[in-house]
């Protein structure tokens, strides 16, 4: 006989509820990369009143939201090859300016898609060691070093319930001991030197069950703070 | 007198052999130089290196010399999108090396190149795949990867204006790589939509100055 | 709101320290920036290191901190001219050090602090007594010489315009170092002698992207 | 009793002279850089009709000639940091541009004075190992590598007679076998594997009274020709 455990219904976050997440954070002046996929989403979300510059690697920075239909101009696109526009004060600029900028350490803040992070903060974003698959790397591993700043955007599991929150990547790497934060669509967790620290999670969501979806060992804040987001 | 406007594209592309490395400038599908690079699948050399950001899309731009046999080897950042099924193909077959560059290491080999710097040390791709056989040294406690000069034969190149001295402006994000492709290669070869006169690009305004470039071909807009 | 313009010189340099390295911006007489120079003078901040290309005439620019005695250290390219009377008597009375820097390399020290790269192989001073104690590694049959990065805690700047935001625009020659100083310093403070709306430079023509630049203050023409 | 030996009475060519000389060996559609001094002359002796751009290393490629009284632009000088112009076609850069145009050879000649040469083409003109002198370098350094055709402009010898063109320089080096030609007040010289070439000599001047001049082993181009200048 199987004994039944009854969990509560979690409720975890969309997309756009991580992405909104996110975009608290960002303070007023900062200068942002948001990396292709989820994190593109985190402009909608920006606090209002706050001014934040984009940075895209292809040679832009005050990079402004999508055009109207109708409007692309085929000479202005992101990174993520998405048409764009330019706000008043932004600037083009060559590859070795952009990431010059990301390099050295010009930008406030970084979000990036993730497939794992370790508890050291090592970053797995461009591989998932498939031999036969078509390597393709871009601008993530640059994008991983440099900023002080750098978090991530990602589901707390893949889709079939692995962990993606490991002690150490299955995944090669994109770079080493560079993630400081997680947004996942259970939980918020920083990255400090005793490892992963949970700052919030969601609604009825418990330490050990969410200890169970991850590999590496957590560490509760006791100021930790039930992760609320809006309806979107 | 100087003169680096051509009239055809042929004149453009004239001398490029079997076996020559070849920079193609472009981000996605801005700055791609598509004219130059159909004349150069007319011309059918073969054998090419190619150094591209991307590995172009459908049966367009650097997948088209790629879907003619005319490659070799590819040298490329993110050689990966939804159409670029010539490039997955071929990479499956094993019918092309690919050597895989991190973004801005792509770029700044190619700016050493044309800076006479020998070699440098960047901390993009530590501990990764990257590095693996590289030299590895650490600064000030922060460990580095030793890079090399990239440098081409050839570069083909889009911009907007360009003057008889080679002096290009290039329009928004259709930058990206050309500035730096430009000083890397021996023969720098450029499509323009426009040709002015001396003195007609602002001089506080010319991205790369003339100097760096070899051939300039005018070309009817693609679109 | 981003706002990076102070009202005057001295909330220019705020918190600027003694011990302090410092950029300071120009070729001979284009592109210093003789006003921050007079403020930090008159600051009276002592122990400074100084980066710069050339060491100031007579009594001004840096001439005037040396003078002062504001200057234990010295990083330069060309520190002797007609006029250069303070820095040759402080020399030879061996009350400053002098650490003497090609002037190409100089400038790549300082870009590779801004762009985060942590050494590069250059062919310059191979040879000569500039490379003496440093690594010399050849490539490809060539001989080149390591160099290390040049960051440091303050640029002082001169450009034309600005904006709110810190984007920069020089003009013709006075802009010289002053794109790779503003990337190498923690602390990078302009002076400029217009200050426009968001937008009012042409987003083609900004030379230096507000990023790389903290406070802006619009000085009166000093001629 | 001593002997006298009556040597032919010789005409050096004065610096505008050298210049005049040197002019002529510049081709159209050059990229030339003129080092400070002596080599700025050349550029007032070009011949009609060919189109030379001039790179001057503090962020000018198109640098024109000095400006009338009372129109200098004080933000425009050039390396030497004199008043100069911009042409039609000019452009204006940072000096990492500057440098990289000499350093990776983009440059088609480069003109520069001279202490001492060596036979193997080392270059000495920077310092005079004064060691109570302030020691300055400027582009000098940078200059004399990347550019594949590097010649010099000087005095055969020094005020004081002793010879500049030597087995080995006595001065510290600007930098190592980058010299291929000389133009000086006597003569015009080419240095290749075994060393100095003798292609033109001042009239009434011969091969033994050169190499008197001449600490470094001379060889005579057999079809060595007089160097023949205009008065200026």
């Amino acid at each position: 006989m199987k004994t039944a455990i009854v969990e509560t219904e979690l409720k975890p976050l969309t997309r756009r509820q991580m992405a909104w997440r996110a975009a608290q954070d960002i303070v007023d002046g900062s200068y942002v990369n948001l990396g292709i996929g989820m994190p593109t989403l985190i402009a909608d979300y920006v606090v209002a009143g706050r001014e934040i510059i984009y940075h895209s690697e292809n040679g832009l920075l005050g990079m402004g939201p999508a055009p109207p239909a109708g409007q692309e101009d085929l000479d202005l696109i992101n990174a993520g090859k998405q048409y764009v526009t330019i706000v008043p004060g932004g600037s083009y600029f060559d590859s070795s300016v952009a990431f010059a900028m990301m390099r050295g350490g010009h930008l406030s803040m970084v979000f990036m898609g993730a497939f794992q992070v370790s508890e050291s903060g090592d970053l797995a974003n461009w591989s998932t060691n498939d031999e036969k698959a078509l390597p393709a790397v871009g601008g993530a591993m640059d994008l991983a070093v440099g900023c002080k700043d750098i978090r991530v955007l990602m589901e707390h599991v893949t889709r079939d319930g692995k962990p993606r929150i490991l002690k150490e990547c299955t995944y090669p790497l994109t770079a080493k001991k560079v993630v400081k934060k997680i947004y996942t669509d259970h939980a918020v967790l920083d990255i400090d030197e005793k490892g992963f620290v949970v700052r919030e999670m969601i609604e009825g969501l418990t330490f050990e069950r969410l200890q169970k979806m991850t590999e590496a060992e957590l560490h509760l804040d006791p100021q930790w703070r039930v992760l609320d987001v809006p309806e979107l | 007198m100087i003169n680096k406007v051509v009239s055809t594209l042929a004149e453009a592309l004239d001398g490029i052999q079997d076996g020559a490395s070849i920079l193609v400038g472009g981000f996605g599908s801005t700055g791609i130089p598509f004219q130059l690079i159909d004349a150069l699948f007319e011309k059918d050399v073969r054998h090419l290196t190619i150094i591209a950001n991307n590995a172009g899309n459908k049966e367009e731009g650097v997948a088209r010399l790629l879907g003619g046999g005319r490659v070799d080897k590819i040298i490329c950042t993110y050689p990966r999108s939804t159409d670029c099924y010539i490039m997955e193909r071929l990479y499956k077959e094993g019918k092309i090396e690919l050597e895989l560059v991190p973004q801005g290491t792509f770029t700044e080999r190619m700016r050493a190149a044309g800076a006479g710097i020998g070699g440098f040390y960047t901390p993009t791709g530590v501990g990764t795949k990257i590095a693996e056989g590289k030299e590895i040294r650490n600064f000030d406690g922060m460990d580095y990867v030793l890079e090399r000069p990239l440098k081409a034969d050839v570069a083909l190149l889009k911009a907007q204006t360009a003057d008889r001295w080679g002096n290009l402006a290039y329009n928004k994000t259709g930058m990206n790589f050309a500035p730096l492709m430009a000083t890397a290669a021996s023969l720098t070869v450029v499509q323009v939509s426009e040709i002015v006169e001396l003195g007609g690009i602002d001089p506080q305004r010319v991205n790369t100055p003339g100097i760096f470039v070899q051939r300039v071909v005018q070309v009817g807009d693609p679109l």
